[in-house]
């Protein structure tokens, strides 16, 4: 039985005052308790922003690796090792700007792991520039003159992408946001949970009142299907987005269930190997 | 004859590939030294292709032969190429369909021009592709080979398309061979053999196998040539030994992959060129910082940007040593023979873990596509250092602490442990950090960090870091990677000569062993860097290493072909 | 008036004999004769791979550039040279693997290209392994078990990323390739043509009796309303992508439209400038 | 006084840049010499932060005294950071409420602690906020400096948050004013002003007027400190002169549009720091393969990774030098203060489009983000050199042939034409190319075709490319970038005393100015070289083309901060 204090850090976040990100990292060490994983047993992979800095605050294991390419790394440990949780967390641009290829390709292989980005739409760390999610016309840091561009809808590229669940959620709502990254790390197969959760030094136009004025929930909507991925595509844009919930669910083998067989029996992750006489014989014997 | 030199060459698409596999086949399996170099370009079908195959009855050889005895050409270009490498008893058979007798010069006196049925033999057997397997026969007799030895072998490589297939390509074979036996043609026996049980393989398979005995049991990659097939191997092989392989998106995605898979605990690597190296830099920069172990091959090809990327060339070397932004500690190996590749896998490995940072291969085009004759494998040479992991045992011991998994120590490793070990959590960031991994700008510790990553790697060898031979006293030549066998040849030609020439084939590029090098240097009046780039970019790192460059010559190549040991002597010549 | 004969080159495709990407090169050449658009007013820029080599055979102002940019180079043209006709082009691995975050950017800014891709659904310059768009199970050099992964979806892609016209086509009928590739030039904002162009050395399974047994037109579906993005999304998954046709169309302002008042007006291509006073002053107010 | 250095230091937000803004505004108008360093730490709130100005009367400076004379100080971090700073006559003012006046070391004796009100008088104004200008206002009184000349700056700087902010500020300015003023303290009057008008402008702003002033007219970029302020300039700046701009999605991206705008015929540009350098570097050979122009601007930061992104490094050099794959032509200006800095973009685009090929300017954080002095802007110094450009007459002339983008001339570099113009189509690709830009392999064209892309640039130059003062006969200090500074005042000092020290600020980095610094070695006793990284990069290259390592000395400092003069003073101590 883990509890929360084993997930604690006895390190102060640098996050502002106010920012969305200290809710989002309660609901992740309070999730995890809740589904009793061992802090051993669980590895949360970053991005870099201000809510890549996340996984220095949970105490599992934990890499905060580069701007855009948590996912690939957190790819390569769920490979390597199937029996961990992985969780992947990152911001908006880190994950739809830089990082958008690694998201559609770990959606579409079905890796099993929970990404939870936390899209404040903002580049928050380099202090205020907009990101491929600020909305059309924001005036930001590097859009003095309002966003020129269409911004990137994350949820219809998860839908595209073949991500096999799907949802969004809200920092000002931390019990729903716990039970969706819950439901997220127990699906099996690639899970994205996209967390509006608001810069408030940077971002005076995205905020806790604007969301919580316009945000629907997805559930309490009568005969929306979330296996339905034509009606999930329809529904983000009716809503122009605004909504929490659970978008889309499906389960697919994932890659570890789809590799050849044999693949990932013997990873030799702890202790040591050494070549016995089938072994070799096996390796070389193309080449006699 | 002590030794022979057979060249394929054709279209791409001709069947070149399988006349060299059958042949090498037996010939390996008969204990000759082989050395085969491919020759492609970088259409895929059409473009001018062929196969150098040099066989030897004892030593070992590690580059091509000057001199072709015998050259089969499916096109003109064949001719072209080799015309003037002819010796005067060597023999040209040309196919009478693709090739006019009159389209090329004369070759020098002594020289056998034999207009060859190929196709035609083929086409008699309703399948005009089957020229090659006439060919095949017409070699191996000439060679005075038993033809009934290659049946098996013709057998196995067409078994697959059916057994008609495979027995109308051994009809072709007996046509090819009865012709230049009923012409009764020169033969040119090849002398006894010296040699045991030899495996014939590339740089690339060696690195294959060499990794899987290594314990690599990640990889992810992303095709580009040379370097593919170390992918495509791996990805075939590697669920036999219980690993995972993974074509990853591009590059950036593939390197990641792998550290993420080396932070779990299972050792990993990427295999890649140019191109992805470049792509890689950010994250060769993360696994430095991190002192997360990881192995990189690097099979340099032609530069730069799409450059050549089906030649010869060896200039990443920089890019190896700093490409990445900021400062990290690396370790550079580089096998010069095929043999070397398949080991230096095990100490890459032992290595990455052991310094926990990245090793790259610094391998080249010719080593890792050319086929070389290499011993046995032997598993006794793979022993596993696992470099300092803590155990569940003393995990348990120590209790519930924080984990310092970036300790200052006194040899500047630190203790390690990986996902799943109770008590060894720990934070590991790009960002500068304390002991206990998590972000710190303190000054001091800032500085202690630095020096604690960038000397650790201080002692790491390879054991030989430099492989010389000879006594360079006239003469010292100095080299890295396949350009090896040019050199040994070049110089063993001087010292036959009387000029007292070595050579120093440099393994280990980095840390770089300066002063085992400068000894050498100071023993040597002439002093050649042999290199496949422009900038000579050994050259330049031995020049930061060693004071007083006044001995120092470059010899550079940068045509995409490979060095032959004429043009390192021819260089050297006006020197010594 | 331009002529067929301006835009071929005097060079021989190093392509094999039969690959589909000879009629995408003849659609090209002969829609801007149609269009009548001068060689000297077109940039066509490649990325790699064999369909990549596709620039060297047009006489245009035409670049050959990295795997997976091509389409960040032709943005850069662009934008730079508006009154340029921008085609950029290259494989399905090169736009959907490497150089899919490219891809729904430029889709996105609604940039005024049209990007061609030949979807060999195989990686054919390095020799027939699995490419993004490879089919599930799919055997290929790097696939010796199939492929254990779900392809790529382009087409929802590009609707999920807001590109403005989409659609597909078939090397195998050069007259409506040619037609959609004319209908793409003409429409403003980024315009984006899959063709299904088969590579006959490595890829066994999609070959063109394949695409000619299976592909679907889509202008003879009844009711079929290529302006409606929900109605697209669900074609692709009931036709499981074997359509040909326009997807998708719609109009909205291109990046160049959208920038800040006075961007691009001087963009001094020819020629050379000096600084006068005036403008001198605007260059140093804020720093006196 | 003849100088004066004040800091203002608290935790990040307290509003120390409106201080630093304002002060400096009124005082460069008065024209006086200003430098300014921000140092700041990578989190958005909270975190010390301080800047540091140091006020000359007289000569120019080019970095910060390592004595302070008024300290205002917001927290306690500022007190312990420059406690030791503080001379005999020095004034520390701090703030009541954040910081206890027994919670530091008495200073040394006759230095003045004034527990200052700072919040407690904005907060009768209604905001304690407002801290920052009663703080200005002491330092204002402290100076003896007219109050008035500051109400309009604080307007100016206030009036968009309205009319009534702006009053109360300045109220809180007075307020700040009279309580100095009331106490009769000390005031440290600065001397009589000799220079004429200035600019004062950080290395980043700079290098946005220069690209502007140069003619650039795209820029694409990726937000990364500390190159963001030039993305965020240039998106700013540019509609009104007629350029582009873009944020892109990526670094990747960013150079990759800059290359196609460049090849569309704009002078084009990108601006980032470390880890873009480590993306960019696919592009980059492009760039040098395909022979397009292109700035890109690297201020670098502490790495490796993510490093210390917010602190002082200068260890991109070798990823800058050689860290595409393969081997590009390539030129890499250091600008060494901020007026440098501006007319070095001119410089870089001149030579971008004479020897078509990536220009790098290596900036660095210090040089980036602190502000100094610089004259005004002289537009005369932006001649515009667009290099071998065809016009469209002499394309009309030639008529419809196809035309060699790429062809060999004398001086390697070719006529080039662009998108638009009439008989100048043509194909560029980073595949080995012949003339006409087509793919080719041909080995003898490749030779020729490395040959001509890696000599052109052998003639490039800034005119000046080593900056030196002084005479070296006893020590020579060698440095690149911001360094300049440092090396300047400590060499000055070593001369005052009868040392004979020159300083060598290295100006071209790429192609390297051996000779020149060869001869200037030749003459010095001892060489020292600065660089704030581990490996001593600079100095690598310098040994590697200056044979004779004996007399040279590496001085590296790595652990965030830029140098002292007193570091390099006491450092050289020892050898002189
Ligand atoms: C390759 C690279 N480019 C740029 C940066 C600088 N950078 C750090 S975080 C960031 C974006 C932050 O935005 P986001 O991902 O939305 O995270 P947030 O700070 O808003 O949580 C950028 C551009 C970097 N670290 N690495
Ligand atoms: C950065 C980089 N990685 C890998 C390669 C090798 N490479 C060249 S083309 C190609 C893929 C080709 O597939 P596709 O894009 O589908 O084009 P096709 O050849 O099928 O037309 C690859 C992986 C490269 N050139 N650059
Ligand atoms: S800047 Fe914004 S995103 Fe970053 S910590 Fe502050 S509130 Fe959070
Ligand atoms: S390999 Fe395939 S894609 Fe490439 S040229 Fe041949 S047929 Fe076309
Ligand atoms: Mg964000
Ligand atoms: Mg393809």
């Amino acid at each position: 039985m883990s509890t929360l204090k084993e997930f604690r850090m006895d390190i102060k976040p640098n996050w502002c005052p106010g920012c969305g990100d200290f809710s989002v990292l309660a609901a992740i060490q309070k999730s995890v308790v809740s589904l009793n994983i061992e802090p051993e047993d669980m590895a949360l992979i970053s991005g870099i922003g201000c809510s890549g800095r996340i996984s220095g605050y949970v105490n599992v294991y934990s890499m905060h690796t580069m701007h855009g390419r948590a996912l690939a790394v957190a790819q390569g440990v769920k490979l390597a090792n199937p029996d961990l949780n992985v969780i992947c967390a990152g911001g908006d641009g880190d994950g739809f700007g830089i990082g958008l290829n690694h998201f559609a390709h770990a959606a579409r292989r079905n890796v099993d792991i929970t990404y939870i980005v936390m899209d404040n739409q903002i580049y928050g760390l380099t202090k205020g520039q907009m990101s491929p999610t600020s909305p059309h016309g924001m005036e930001t840091k590097s859009s003095p003159g309002g966003n020129p561009e269409q911004p990137v809808n994350p949820l219809q590229m998860a839908l595209a992408s073949g991500s096999s669940f799907i949802a969004q959620a809200f920092s000002g709502d931390v019990k729903q946001l716990m039970s969706l990254i819950e439901q997220g790390i127990k699906h099996k197969g690639f899970s994205f949970i996209n967390v509006f959760s608001p810069c408030v030094t940077f971002n005076k136009i995205l905020t806790y009142e604007f969301f919580k004025k316009n945000l629907v929930i997805l559930e309490e909507k009568k005969g929306y299907d979330p296996s339905n991925r034509g009606m999930a595509f329809n529904i983000v844009e009716e809503t122009s987005s605004m909504f929490t919930g659970v978008l889309y669910k499906n389960e697919r083998k994932t890659l570890t269930e789809s590799l050849p067989k044999g693949s990932g029996t013997n990873m030799l992750r702890q202790g040591y190997f050494s070549l016995n006489e089938s072994m070799k014989d096996k390796l070389i014997k193309r080449f006699i | 004859m002590e030794e022979l030199t057979i060249v394929i060459g054709g279209e791409q698409g001709e069947g070149i590939e399988s006349v060299g596999e059958i042949l090498t086949k037996v010939l390996s399996q008969m204990g000759f030294s082989l050395y085969g170099f491919r020759n492609f370009s970088s259409r895929i079908k059409g473009g001018h292709s062929d196969f150098n195959l040099r066989i030897c009855t004892g030593k070992e050889i590690y580059v091509n032969a000057e001199k072709v005895n015998i050259l089969v050409a499916f096109d003109k270009a064949s001719i072209d190429l080799y015309l003037d490498q002819m010796d005067n008893s060597s023999i040209i058979l040309f196919d009478s369909k693709s090739v006019k007798s009159d389209s090329f010069p004369l070759p020098k006196d002594g020289v056998i021009v034999i207009e060859a049925p190929f196709q035609e033999l083929a086409s008699e057997l309703g399948s005009p592709i089957m020229k090659n397997m006439v060919a095949l026969g017409m070699i191996c007799a000439l060679n005075n080979q038993s033809g009934s030895v290659f049946h098996q072998v013709i057998k196995n490589r067409f078994i697959k398309k059916g057994t008609k297939t495979a027995e109308l390509n051994i009809e072709a074979f007996e046509k090819g061979y009865a012709f230049i036996q009923e012409k009764n043609l020169y033969s040119i026996p090849l002398g006894p053999v010296m040699n045991s049980k030899n495996m014939f393989l590339s740089g690339n398979e060696a690195m294959v196998i060499g990794a899987i005995a290594a314990g690599c049991r990640f990889m992810a990659g992303y095709p580009i040539t040379p370097a593919s097939e170390v992918l495509e191997n791996l990805i075939q092989m590697m669920p036999e030994f219980g690993g995972v392989v993974v074509q990853a998106e591009d590059e950036l995605s593939s390197i990641a992959m792998a550290i993420g898979a080396s932070f779990a605990g299972t050792r990993s690597m990427t295999a890649t060129s140019g191109p992805g190296i470049s792509l890689m830099q950010e994250a060769i920069g993360l696994s430095g910082a991190i002192e997360v172990p990881l192995v990189i091959i690097d099979t340099q090809r032609g530069g730069p940007s799409s450059g050549l990327a089906t030649k010869m060339e060896q200039s990443d070397l920089t890019a190896m040593l700093g490409g990445t932004h900021g400062e990290i500690p690396r370790i550079i190996i580089s096998p010069s023979t095929v043999q070397e590749a398949l080991y230096d896998m095990g100490t890459a490995f032992n290595l990455a873990e052991k310094y926990q940072c990245p090793v790259f291969i610094a391998a080249d085009l010719v080593l890792a596509t050319s086929k070389q004759s290499a011993e046995i494998l032997d598993p006794l040479k793979f022993e596993m250092d696992r470099g300092k992991r803590v155990t569940d045992e003393e995990l348990a011991e120590q209790g519930k602490v924080v984990f310092d998994r970036f300790a200052f120590t006194k040899d500047h490793i630190s203790p390690r442990t990986i996902p799943g070990q109770k008590n060894g959590t720990h934070h590991a960031t790009g960002i500068e950090h304390g002991e206990t991994g998590h972000p710190t700008e303190d000054y001091k510790n800032r500085e202690k960090m630095m020096i604690k990553r960038m000397n650790k790697i201080e002692t790491a060898t390879l054991g030989e870091d430099i492989k010389t031979e000879g006594n360079g006293e006239d003469l010292l030549i100095i080299g890295f990677g396949s350009t090896y066998g040019a050199i040994k040849e070049a110089s063993e030609g001087f010292n036959m000569k009387g000029i007292k020439t070595g050579l120093a084939q440099i393994r280990l590029l980095h840390p770089f062993p300066a002063d085992q090098l400068e000894s050498l240097i100071n023993k040597a009046r002439q002093v050649i860097v042999v290199e496949n780039n422009f900038t000579g970019q050994l050259a330049n790192v031995i020049k930061q290493h060693i004071s007083d460059h006044s001995k120092i010559q470059k010899l550079s190549k940068f045509d995409g072909r490979p060095f032959k040991p004429s043009d390192i002597s021819n260089f050297c010549k006006e020197l010594v």
